[in-house]
């Protein structure tokens, strides 16, 4: 390893061009495509105004990966591929073929490096996830481990396209919500329920309190002083957890391997199909944080798909499934109890109130 | 690598991880497995187990607060990570990530990826996250002073790091025209150019907080634009849905119910289908993609083609989550990049000047308001920018300016 | 009567109104008309005339603000009104309404209007309005010394004071069962007997601001009981639509477009009519009426009928309106009195603690968060309060309270 | 006149009991109504499960009447229907006939008292209003000169149901609302369009100043001294002229006879009938005060029937109409100007933000 710099210092350069690595088939249909097939689930076929056709094989990977899986990836894709591959936006592998005979072999040498082929069309596709505890400071709970916890148990419908619709699951370890779960079909997010604990000793070496005390959203944070010198304290009733103030000063450590845990979210989604994009809901407001397996958050993830799957129509997305049928049925459906915490009490609150006599019985 | 200090055995040198191993288990592929590999030629994947194991045991973080740490003339890019165990886990004691800028919607060749593989053989934990939440290639793990040559390597192979701290973050973009028949712009194009264009701001953090830009070539909104995006940029079209008559009736005749399953859930009301032809209201279609996306043969977006521009994205802290809304309700596609350009400078300026710190553009907005955020970038106030005009009667009138009406 | 001070003409004992003679003309009939005809006979109509046309020549009220002028211990049921320009219009000078509490639903018999109207000449202007907004008649305008004796004479007809100041008031219900088909619980009655139950509360302001109660027998809510009510209490039914399957075929042959007209306006999205049969999926009908409002033969409520209350609607000032919320989402018809009074004692206790001076029970529930008003109140939340769970993640655990789930 | 009690006082004596003035018609079947028929515009027709029918003739009128009016009316009810009549909710009045061969010489009598027939279903019917300058000292506006100079010039769709639903339209003089505009078809709402000038002498022997700084949604107002008395000040930028403070003080007068004027606002809705109950939304932010006849309103309303009534769908309400086919199609055929008085900027304001794509073109 050396620290030497490699002549000439080059910076500024930017990632690559956008189209260079484009496959061959690409470049020549670029912005010429036509429609798109259904073949299987994990393979689309792309069909250009040309009439050429690209075969997209889709798989799932764990996000996390290592060079050697990388180098496999690597190696079939110059084996079936030409070399050409992507990722998807939720963290899928995609090989990029024109001949639809490597498909099925694909498909096996797929299988064999256990990457499952799927995640297109109505099925489940991969959770879009965050560091926890593998390389996050601020992580409330893992991601890595549940996430795989989770897509063990849902891996089948990643496999077959038999959802009514699309269905996104993501998770976020802290309310930073890195993995932008606030607009998922599902959203699993890690949550403290204590608030920060001061270290008074480190604190004024280390965090600028006016800094510090508009970090907070609810004003729990007042000024203080300890041994002399400028600090702060909580005012606990009025602190929501969000560790924030963790965020600007490591001196108000929030995690709390008793009370930290987890919490359900569902009904949001971004696509502007049908229906306007929209936030995910409060379902279940704390799981606890039980590893390796975290047998709690799975069993109510899956209890979600399958009522969902059951009594949503076709094309309808969780939110529009529970649009339809009330959220009164959604509890109901799924058995969760329904309580103070489900009510909004922050700044919009009133606005999630209901205001019309449109009741379901 | 010698036992750690708490004593744990190792098998095949790697730490005993009872409550991981458990996790290698089942159908879906394992993050654990995969360090598992690395950690077979890395030393500090081995002890990122030890560490992680402890973390399962005790159900906490065991990283500390991040600090600066970087490559040389960049502000950002790179994570700095430290471990509150670094005794019993010294190869991890510091581990910090570095963020480097993927290509646009992710395509790659296996050569570019052995690239990056070989690089971070050489000077990392050889673990990553294909990709970052932000679209960042995120190389996982490294100590301080692996940074700076890494970073030389990776320029020299052609890639950058991407943006971390008070500044532009890594732009990304949804395959679009590369692979889907629905592209109304080039948003990898786009993407691509707009990422040269601002590479020192991406570098060297100068903002009031994070700026992130997310491109999606239509509606259906691939890369999450709307929710995650300080500005958003979706395409859409302006003329009239293309229909190709006969590739209807196939549909129909395929069993298709296009009345129930195209029609009734078109938010625009604006499709009929008399089971023989389908018209639709184009004047009331609101662009959605539904009927597009149920019966793609058939249906197309229009010719004339662009984008909207959202802004303001982000996710709930300080004053809760918003999505980003319409600030320019169509810009042709051949327009986007000047338009946007322009349009960020202006943006940026304002934030510049009144955004205070950790303030994200979204929130000022909503702090100073829309009306004045409109005069301070010297845009007209359209109906496109609000679901509703208002509803309650507190107006600020300006009749100064205004004068009798 | 003299010439006013002003020296505006008069033409048969009425100030000269130029501006105000314009609105005789046209189809609709006209408060002018009615001034004037009061006028006649009653000399503060007369001034209230020439204020009035002075009013339409500035463009500005010539009223002053109200002052405390009442009957013997009562707090309420009148407004004191004094005019800024008494030296001009001195019949005027002092011209207080009285709001009388009207019968429910605003029946009346001949007599009974003429009853009032004998008083009301006798005792002040001759002018009314019939109704004021919240349901009162209102005895526009009459002298302090007048108070009393009115009111005398009233009650001794059976009439009394309605509601103002910080009080209950006048509650005011929709024609229901009288009248309507769909009346789910009897409004007018329920409307009586609590009217009558808070008399006191009515007369004699006490609490922290006023307290409004409507009453609609179903959810077409004819009194508009969500938007001006502090609570709302509107009738509907829990079982299934009763269907005549006759009557919707004669709709259907007399050329109603089933499908079009009612199933797709169907907020539950419930109705399915293939033609020659409908069906209802009740368990997904939100009971918002309009099947029933379109085909009023063939469809009627269910059965088992009730309420659902709702709390606290009201104008903008000061934190912007609102209208009412789910509270209970069912009462069933004969539970609604004592349900009502329980609750209500309950809000008003806690309203009475917590709430500030001039502030509406929906504000403090605002001030304060639905679940500690819910705990406060000794209610459990159900879903059917909200139209959705939070979607931030500012959540107040309990942990104390609740321990390890 | 006398002051002399009559004995024995009554109070608390309530309202005449509900069914005190009940049609016999009505007491016999109470709670038993089967359906109702359209007759006419104007003329109802109740049905009830014994077969008794109740026709209800409705006629419009301009709440404030003279007791000679409403003897007029007792004189009608005697004549056609044993005495009996109601006023509805929205101050129409109403005879309650069970001898249908009254009906039309009921309406011949009406028509010549200048009591136009209607105000039934799918009609504009009568506008809910206040006091204005006949007797409320907030008014910003009168309120029967402009609701007489409106429904002149929609009389015949108040005695035709030729609007594609219900239309209501309300005007409240100031922004307390007492008319309930909120959740209009269409409002007209008085306003205020310059901060309160302080009457400094006033003050400190009228208001209390605490009171008064609380009353202020915006916290415009500030506590300052006046010749040594307390008294306050008005930060004008921070004023959006509420009035509030004028109510709980006298001595802050906000009427201004160049400035004052009317607002318009559209879409709002009351009944559950297929859509939520809802607010009205802004349409025009100042229409200035034009006694007697206020044209600039009267046409400004006329405008919005004309267009709505030409473009909505049967069984579609003002706001429905606009939700179908969005608001820049609302102000495109209206013509009115979109300004940055449409845009919120009070407290929700985010939430009204278009936050998706969907945009029509
Ligand atoms: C590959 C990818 C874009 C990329 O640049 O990486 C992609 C590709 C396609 N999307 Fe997507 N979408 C991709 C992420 C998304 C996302 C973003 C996300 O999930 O985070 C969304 C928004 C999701 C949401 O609303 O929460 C998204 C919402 C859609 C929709 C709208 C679905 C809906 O009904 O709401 C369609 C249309 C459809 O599927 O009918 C669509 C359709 C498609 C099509 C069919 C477009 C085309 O003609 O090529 C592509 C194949 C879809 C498939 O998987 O069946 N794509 N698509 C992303 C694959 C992610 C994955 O691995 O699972
Ligand atoms: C690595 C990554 C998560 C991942 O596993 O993918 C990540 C990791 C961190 N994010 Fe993030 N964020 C990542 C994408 C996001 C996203 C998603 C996106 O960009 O599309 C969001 C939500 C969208 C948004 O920006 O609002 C996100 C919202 C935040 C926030 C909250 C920002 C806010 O305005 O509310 C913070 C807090 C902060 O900035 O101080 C944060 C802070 C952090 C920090 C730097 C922790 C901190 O408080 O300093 C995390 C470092 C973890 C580590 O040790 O590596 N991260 N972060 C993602 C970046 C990878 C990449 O470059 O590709
Ligand atoms: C007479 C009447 C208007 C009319 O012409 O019909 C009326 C007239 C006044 N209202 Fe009202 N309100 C009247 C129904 C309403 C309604 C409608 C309703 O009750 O259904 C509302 C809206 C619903 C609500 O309560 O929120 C209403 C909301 C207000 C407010 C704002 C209250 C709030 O919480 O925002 C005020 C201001 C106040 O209370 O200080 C107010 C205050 C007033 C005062 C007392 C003026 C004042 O600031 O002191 C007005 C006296 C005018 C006068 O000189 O006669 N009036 N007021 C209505 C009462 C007649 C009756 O008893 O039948
Ligand atoms: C008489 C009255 C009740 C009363 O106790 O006074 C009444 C009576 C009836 N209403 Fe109403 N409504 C009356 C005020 C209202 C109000 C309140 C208001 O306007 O302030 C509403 C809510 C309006 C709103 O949403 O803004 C109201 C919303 C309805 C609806 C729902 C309309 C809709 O589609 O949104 C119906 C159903 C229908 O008309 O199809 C209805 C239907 C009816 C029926 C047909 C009910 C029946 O079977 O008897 C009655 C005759 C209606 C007609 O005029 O054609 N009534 N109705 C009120 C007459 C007011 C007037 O003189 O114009
Ligand atoms: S969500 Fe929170 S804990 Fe997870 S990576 Fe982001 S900042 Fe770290
Ligand atoms: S955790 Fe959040 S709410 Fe609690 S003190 Fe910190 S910043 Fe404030
Ligand atoms: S956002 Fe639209 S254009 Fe881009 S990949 Fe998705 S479907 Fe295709
Ligand atoms: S794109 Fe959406 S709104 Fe437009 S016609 Fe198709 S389904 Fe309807
Ligand atoms: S609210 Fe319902 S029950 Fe009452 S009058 Fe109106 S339609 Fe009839
Ligand atoms: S009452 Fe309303 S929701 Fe229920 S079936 Fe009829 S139209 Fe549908
Ligand atoms: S709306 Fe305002 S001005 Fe009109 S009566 Fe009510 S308080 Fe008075
Ligand atoms: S008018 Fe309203 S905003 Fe202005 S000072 Fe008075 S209370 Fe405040």
């Amino acid at each position: 390893m050396t620290t030497t710099p490699i002549q000439p210092r080059l910076t500024d350069v930017g990632p690559p061009s956008y189209d260079k690595y484009l496959p061959p088939v690409v470049r020549k249909n670029y912005g010429q495509w036509k429609y798109h097939e259904k073949i299987a689930p994990g393979v689309l076929c792309h069909v250009a105004e040309s009439g050429d056709r690209l075969y997209t094989v889709r798989g799932g990977a764990p996000r996390l990966l290592s060079i050697e899986t990388i180098r496999k990836f690597a190696d079939l894709a110059d084996k079936y591929c030409g070399g050409y591959l992507r990722f998807t936006s939720r963290n899928n592998i995609e090989f990029l073929l024109t001949e639809p005979a490597n498909i099925e072999p694909l498909k096996r040498d797929m299988a064999a490096m256990g990457i499952p082929v799927g995640g297109t069309n109505n099925s489940i596709s991969n959770i879009v996830h965050t560091q926890g505890w593998v390389h996050c400071h601020s992580a409330a709970t893992d991601a890595s481990g549940i996430v795989k916890s989770v897509m063990d148990a849902l891996c089948e419908h990643f496999t077959h396209e038999d959802m009514p619709a699309k269905l996104r699951i993501a998770l976020a370890c802290c309310l930073n919500m890195c993995g932008a779960v606030h607009c998922s079909d599902i959203a699993i997010l890690g949550v403290h329920r204590r608030p920060p604990k001061i270290q008074k000793e480190l604190l004024p070496n280390v965090c600028e309190v006016p800094t510090l005390i508009s970090s907070c959203p609810t004003g729990a944070i007042r000024p203080a002083t300890w041994e002399g010198k400028p600090s702060v304290e909580v005012i606990e009733e009025q602190c929501m957890y969000c560790a924030n103030c963790y965020t600007v000063c490591p001196a108000m450590p929030m995690s709390d391997a008793e009370n930290d845990g987890l919490s359900i979210w569902v009904g949001g989604k971004v696509s502007n199909a049908r229906s306007e994009p929209r936030f995910s809901k409060l379902a279940i407001p704390y799981l606890p944080n039980h590893p390796p397996r975290w047998p709690e958050v799975v069993e109510a993830v899956v209890k979600i798909v399958e009522v969902y799957s059951k009594h949503a129509h076709k094309y309808e997305r969780v939110g529009e499934w529970i649009d339809r049928v009330g959220w009164p049925r959604f509890f109901e459906l799924t058995g969760f109890p329904f309580t103070r915490y489900h009510i909004d009490d922050f700044k919009h609150a009133g606005l999630t109130f209901a205001r019309s006599a449109h009741v379901r019985y | 690598m010698a036992d750690a200090p708490d004593g744990k055995k190792r098998a095949n040198g790697l730490p005993d991880t009872k409550l991981l191993d458990d996790l290698e288990k089942g159908p879906w592929p394992s993050f654990v497995t995969e360090i598992k590999s690395a950690a077979k030629s890395s030393e500090s994947a081995r002890d990122l187990l030890g560490q992680l194991e402890l973390s399962y045991e005790d159900r906490k973080s065991h990283w500390k607060h991040g600090g600066l740490v970087g490559v040389l003339g960049y502000g950002g890019g790179v994570i700095g990570r430290y471990s509150d165990v670094g005794d019993q886990f010294p190869n991890v004691a510091h581990f910090h990530t570095m963020r480097v800028n993927h290509p646009a919607a992710w395509f790659y060749t296996s050569d570019a990826l052995r690239t990056i593989c070989d690089v971070w053989e050489r000077r990392g934990s050889g673990l990553t996250n294909m990709h970052g939440s932000t679209g960042d290639i995120i190389l996982l793990g490294t100590t301080t002073d692996q940074l700076e040559p890494t970073f030389q390597e990776l320029t020299h192979a052609g890639f950058d790091l991407g943006g971390s701290g008070s500044a532009v973050r890594t732009p990304s973009s949804c395959v679009g025209m590369a692979r889907c028949e629905w592209a109304c712009y080039d948003s990898m194009k786009l993407c691509y150019d707009l990422t040269m264009h601002y590479q020192d701001e991406l570098h060297r953090p100068s903002f009031p907080y994070k700026f992130k830009f997310k491109f999606s070539a239509c509606p259906n909104d691939c890369v999450a634009s709307i929710a995650r995006a300080d500005m958003s940029v979706i395409g859409t079209w302006k003329d009239e849905i293309q229909i190709d008559e006969r590739e209807v009736a196939n549909y129909a005749a395929g069993g298709l119910d296009i009345a129930k399953d195209v029609c009734s859930h078109c938010p625009g009301k604006c499709m009929d289908w008399d089971g023989k032809k389908l018209s639709i209201e184009n004047h009331d279609c609101v662009r959605c993609m539904h009927c597009m996306n149920v019966m793609p043969k058939a249906l197309r977006p229009g010719k004339e083609r662009g984008a909207v521009i959202l802004l303001g994205a982000k996710a709930p802290i300080l004053q809760g989550a918003l999505l980003s809304s319409v600030l320019i309700p169509f810009v042709a596609a051949d327009e986007l990049f000047e338009t946007i350009k322009e349009l960020v400078s202006r943006i940026w300026d304002f934030w510049d000047e009144y955004g205070t710190n950790r303030e994200r553009i979204g929130e000022l907005i909503q702090r100073v308001g829309m009306p004045a955020f409109l005069d301070a970038i010297g845009l007209d106030p359209v109906p496109e920018m609000v679901s509703a005009p208002r509803d309650n009667p507190y107006i600020y009138y300006q009749t100064e300016k205004e004068g009798e009406q």
